[in-house]
């Protein structure tokens, strides 16, 4: 299963979502610089958080224009599976590849802590194989992460099962103080309508190792390599 | 006497005295232009030519069988495991940062992590030591909200995570806060770059931003005592996007055989450079400053060889490697111009186009830096609060041990600095185990070995104050011990001496205990200098800020899975290990906010009883004895208890503890001490352990329940606990 | 062709709320200027550009606001043509 | 007391280094817009105040930017005054 992972020049998760993807079993990730317009054959791709160019004017909005993004575009729209993690989420909502919109976050500042995610809707193959209403710990680091979307659309998001995870308590209980960001009904991560794009704030690939805090975020791409194996793609 | 052209002014405006000017019109043989008195300026200046500094600098230990790189580059390396180094330095912004926080703290961790790559290491972590005025001013919030925001910023766009440091607060730093940042970096022990220009007919290469006006001046208005009055050049704007993509570059030309060098442009940016280059390999060079993109019209000589315009690196290339070179920087969307050249004569030559507007010999801006060993003495105000009577200041105070605990840990000094920490990021890069707040020293993991590397920032600036020698002992000491509380053995040391003007006999005083004080300690210790940085005239209205030598620390774990933190299990069993030193409250943090007083003498640490703490603990650390350390220090053992029990969220029950409610006891300042757990079948071997190493060691207690309960001296609750201590910096927000 | 100064305002529109804007307005209440009611926080920027006329840089630097300089979902903009002093 | 609306802008003066300016110039040329020479990226601010007058606001509004809003060694700043409609 070939992976691809999307490089911008400001991105710095890039190297962390090859490391983990690389101890995956049954995944060959590669790198793909934003320039190119060749996927490679990717059955996958990953957006890795960063600053993709210097996130001047707004997060990802001038990513949105690399030359590799018109490949992205039209890779999701055939049904392929791409992630967008952290700043990777921001360029796909630039993109209008998600809905919605990830704006400062309430405090103001950058926030980086260990949080909690219940996971709400499987409907992804990132997250195919993880039980639904399971509680993962992740990590998360941004400045602008507070997902926003009028009321409409998440009123559709939410009756489509887009919610692919949203800020809980340990327990899994979606209270006030677990929406660390104050995103709108502590949405964490949302999908396309078809559910084969999939954005998060939280970091997955640094979740992988209990001595770091947390392995929880193994599980993603684990997840996303079952799909693929089982869809033969 | 000879009559010069210059002006008083002109002299001034580059920070020369009439002395000193004189002095290089003899050696010269003439009197310089102005583009060669700025040049002249900057490089003698104190943050380019270590005037006052560089007698004291060699007192300290530079060399030992780990060191790969001493005193001199870009950074210093340590042997770190194998084949791999570690490198590192610490730099300071102070007088950036009082004028414009935001940026003055981005430019700084922008200036030091360049350091790093320049070298040829990948810089894997980011820490800093800060100082500011109390936060109930408005004015110094604002200096602490930017400078914090500014610092990750910078880092957490590299991607380079911030994962440990020092903060301090005193009036001393009112109006002149200290920022000092630190970077740590991995590269083959083998593969270093340095910042050499080789043999003539090398090519100087400038890369990265374009050159503006900003900055000008720099280096000297660093060595002036009143950053607000004499800042006059334009603000250094940082981009970290461009250092991005900068550090990729560089670090993809590591192993280049065309790279004889690499130099990133700080202080008195292409001025200092290119000399530095030269002087290394006492060789000469050429600059063409027509060849320099600029990003604005009407730029003269003088602002092109002293702009310090950031994100900016000079590379010296063999010639026929500048085309592949310069390919690779296109790659990374990096602009280069091929500037000059090494030559054989030894002189820095400059010309704009075909006119020579600078030549001056190489040597008259290195080796010929006037060097100043000045006489020091304490001030009567000093010796007062020194020599004041700290019992009578005790028996004034009506003392309530826990309020005075809940005092202490609501204070800024020792309270969370999480509203901090959890602005940077500490995640990215997939290594940090012991991250801020979580361990004595940050903890990262060596992926290619499996190793730790373990890093630490301190200084006691009161104790520093009312001290200098002890302080100077004690901050090396301190270093240490939180390296070993973690687990780690240390490979190295840097420095950042902040001080006030040197041309005060008690701030030279202050200096040069200091310094007398690290470096014997540093010899006690075997720990290697291998870098550092010296910022003086940090002053504002006429105080110098409290003597702040920081120390930055790094060492290793062999395996870092061993690496322990400050959290203690339920269930352990708590002890306190002691070389016997009695604490005391002269200098203590008590003292100063309980009591409200600054004085009294700190206990100087005895570095030899020390090592045999530090023994004990990188051995039972390593074999899994000891479940959670911590050292003791400003609030002494009643705070350690309540961080301990903060930290891991479970209580201290010790009904048995036979101390007395003194104020010494429960938050008296000593060395040597710290609070470890172990589970309850590993205490004989702790014990034993001890015995063999000559440390002494008293059980305390068990951790359980919800309250630190102290014999029947203390019983506070947990809750109560972190209120307290997480209100610390709720004024900041 | 001749050269026009844009000038471009990017504010949130109304119903995203503005943290930076309560942020300053805090600001200002606590150094006492207490007569400021709300604060809202956008962004600015100045665009040199070519064009034949005032019509046709005001038309593009709209499409850039639309493209690019704006995202219409939670900003709205605003663009004034001036003719450039440079 | 009447209300007003103060529009601020602020921005880096002309010597001092803009990266976002020089972000959004390389963005607009990757679109196309070529003949986009320079941009500057700074602030905007809605400030809603009371006043006496439209002088008296003026004045406020340019004490706040010389206060808190603008950081006059890096940035400068220009401020309107207009009546406020809400
Ligand atoms: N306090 C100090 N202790 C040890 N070495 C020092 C100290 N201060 C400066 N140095 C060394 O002197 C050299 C010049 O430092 P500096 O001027 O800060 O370099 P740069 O311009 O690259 O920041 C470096 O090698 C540095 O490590
Ligand atoms: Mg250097």
């Amino acid at each position: 299963m070939k992976i691809g992972v999307v490089t911008f020049p400001g991105s710095n998760g890039d190297t962390d979502c090859m490391e983990v993807l690389r101890e995956t079993p049954g995944c060959e990730p590669v790198l793909l610089w934003h320039k190119s317009v060749d996927l490679e054959g990717a059955d996958a791709l990953v957006l890795p958080g960063g600053f993709a160019h210097g996130d001047y004017l707004r997060a990802g909005a001038i990513a949105r224009f690399s030359p590799v993004m018109r490949e992205v575009e039209r890779f999701a729209a055939s049904g392929g599976p791409v992630l967008g993690i952290c700043n990777g989420f921001q360029v796909l909502t630039e993109a209008h590849l998600l809905p919605g919109a990830l704006l400062r976050n309430r405090e103001i500042l950058f926030h980086c802590a260990w949080a909690h995610v219940r996971v709400s809707s499987t409907r992804s193959p990132w997250l195919a194989g993880i039980p639904e209403g399971s509680v993962l710990r992740l990590a998360v680091a941004h400045g602008q992460g507070k997902y926003y979307a009028d009321g409409d659309t998440l009123q559709t998001l939410q009756e489509r099962r887009q919610v692919a995870l949203e800020y809980c308590d340990a327990d899994g209980n979606l209270t006030p103080k677990s929406n660390h960001n104050g995103s709108e009904r502590n949405i964490a991560a949302v999908t396309n309508e078809s559910g084969n794009v999939l954005g998060m704030m939280p970091h997955p690939e640094r979740s992988t190792d209990p001595l770091l805090g947390s392995a929880d975020g193994r599980a993603l791409f684990s997840s996303v390599v079952s799909a693929l194996a089982g869809v033969g793609r | 006497m000879t009559v010069y052209s210059v002006s008083g002014e002109a002299l001034r405006e580059v920070a020369l005295s009439e002395e000193e000017y004189r002095l290089a019109v003899g050696l010269l043989g003439r009197e310089p232009n102005r583009l060669e008195l700025g040049i002249l300026g900057a490089m003698w200046s104190e943050h380019c030519g270590y005037k006052n500094s560089r007698p004291l600098l060699g007192l300290f230990p530079t060399e030992g069988p780990g060191v790969v790189q001493g005193p001199g580059e870009n950074a210093g390396a340590v042997r770190l495991g194998g084949v791999l180094a570690a490198v590192f330095k610490v730099e300071s912004h102070n007088h950036p940062s009082a004028i414009e926080p935001y940026q003055g703290a981005a430019t700084g961790v922008g200036g030091i992590v360049r350091d790093i790559f320049t070298m040829g290491a990948r810089p894997i972590a980011l820490l800093n030591s800060l100082r500011f005025g109390p936060l109930e001013e408005r004015e110094n919030r604002r200096l602490l909200g930017g400078v914090v925001r500014g610092i990750g910023d910078y880092g957490n766009s590299l991607g380079i995570p911030t994962v440990g440091g020092e903060i301090g607060f005193s009036p001393s730093y009112n109006g002149n806060p200290l920022v000092n940042a630190m970077c740590v970096g991995i590269a083959p022990a083998d593969g270093l770059v340095r910042g050499l220009a080789g043999q003539p007919g090398n090519v100087l290469l400038l890369v990265g931003a374009d050159t503006g006006r900003d900055g000008i001046h720099g280096a000297t208005f660093a060595s002036v005592d009143d950053p607000q009055e004499s800042h006059k050049g334009v603000i250094q704007v940082g981009n970290p996007f461009m250092e991005k993509l900068l550090m990729e570059a560089c670090l993809e030309l590591v192993g280049s055989p065309h790279v004889v060098g690499m130099q990133d442009l700080g202080a008195a940016g292409l001025t200092s450079s290119s000399v530095e280059c030269a002087g290394r390999t006492g060789s000469g060079v050429e600059i063409d400053v027509s060849r320099v993109s600029r990003r604005e019209r009407g730029m003269t000589p003088y602002d092109v060889m002293l702009s310090e315009s950031q994100e900016r690196m000079l590379l010296v290339v063999e010639p026929d490697g500048v085309e592949s070179v310069r390919s690779i920087f296109e790659k990374w969307d990096l602009h280069s111009d091929v500037i000059g050249q090494v030559t054989g004569d030894g002189t820095l030559r400059v010309k704009d186009g075909d006119d020579v507007v600078c030549d001056l010999p190489i040597g008259l801006l290195t080796e010929d830096v006037p060097r100043y060993t000045r006489a020091g003495s304490p001030s009567v105000e000093l010796k007062e609060r020194r020599d004041a009577d700290v019992s009578a200041v005790v028996a004034g105070v009506d003392h309530d041990p826990t309020g005075a605990l809940l005092t202490l840990l609501s204070s800024p000094n020792i309270g969370s600095k999480r509203w901090v920490w959890s602005q940077y990021d500490h995640t990215i890069g997939t290594s940090t185990v012991l991250g801020p707040q979580h361990g004595d020293a940050a903890v990262m993991r060596v992926r290619q070995t499996g190793e730790g590397l373990a890093a630490t920032m301190d200084c006691n600036s009161l104790h520093c104050y009312l001290d200098p020698y002890a302080g100077g002992v004690g901050a090396v000491v301190e270093a240490a011990r939180n390296l070993a509380c973690v687990g780690a053995t240390p490979l190295g040391m840097t420095n950042c001496l902040n001080f006030g003007n040197p041309e005060k006999p008690e701030v030279y005083w202050h200096l040069s205990e200091c310094v007398r004080g690290m470096a014997d300690a540093c010899r006690a210790l075997d720990i290697p200098v291998v870098s550092g940085n010296v910022s003086l005239y940090n002053e504002s209205g006429s105080e110098a800020v409290h003597p702040t030598p920081v120390v930055g620390m790094v060492g290793s774990l062999p395996q870092v899975e061993t690496a322990v933190g400050i959290d203690w299990p339920e269930g352990a069993a708590v002890y306190l290990l002691t070389t016997g030193q009695e604490p005391v409250l002269g200098a203590s943090e008590w003292l100063r906010v309980v009591a409200g007083q600054e004085c009294g003498r700190p206990l100087s640490a005895d570095p030899v009883a020390e090592s045999s703490v530090h023994n004990l603990l990188g051995k039972c650390i390593g074999d899994g004895t000891i479940l959670s350390a911590h050292d003791l220090s400003e609030g002494g053992l009643a705070v350690a208890l309540a961080e301990c029990c903060i930290r891991g969220g479970i209580g201290l029950d010790a009904p048995d503890w036979g101390g007395s409610d003194a104020p010494e006891q429960l938050f008296g300042e000593a060395h040597g001490r710290v609070v470890v757990s172990v589970s309850s079948e590993a205490r004989t071997k702790l014990e034993a352990a001890c015995e063999s190493l000559g440390v002494l060691c008293e059980s305390i207690g068990i951790t359980r329940g919800e309250s630190l309960r102290l014999g029947t001296v203390l019983q506070v609750p947990l809750a109560d606990l972190q209120t307290a201590y997480d209100s610390a910096l709720s004024t900041s927000t | 062709m001749r050269e026009w100064l844009g000038k471009i305002t990017v504010v949130p529109k109304p119903a995203v709320n503005d943290p930076q804007g309560i942020a300053v307005l805090d600001g200002l209440h606590s150094l006492d200027f207490e007569e400021v009611r709300q604060v809202r926080v956008g962004k600015h920027l100045d665009v040199r550009l070519q064009a034949e006329s005032q019509e046709q840089a005001n038309e593009q630097l709209n499409v850039m606001c639309e493209r690019l300089l704006a995202n219409t979902l939670i900003e709205s903009y605003e663009v004034r043509v001036e003719e450039s002093d440079e």
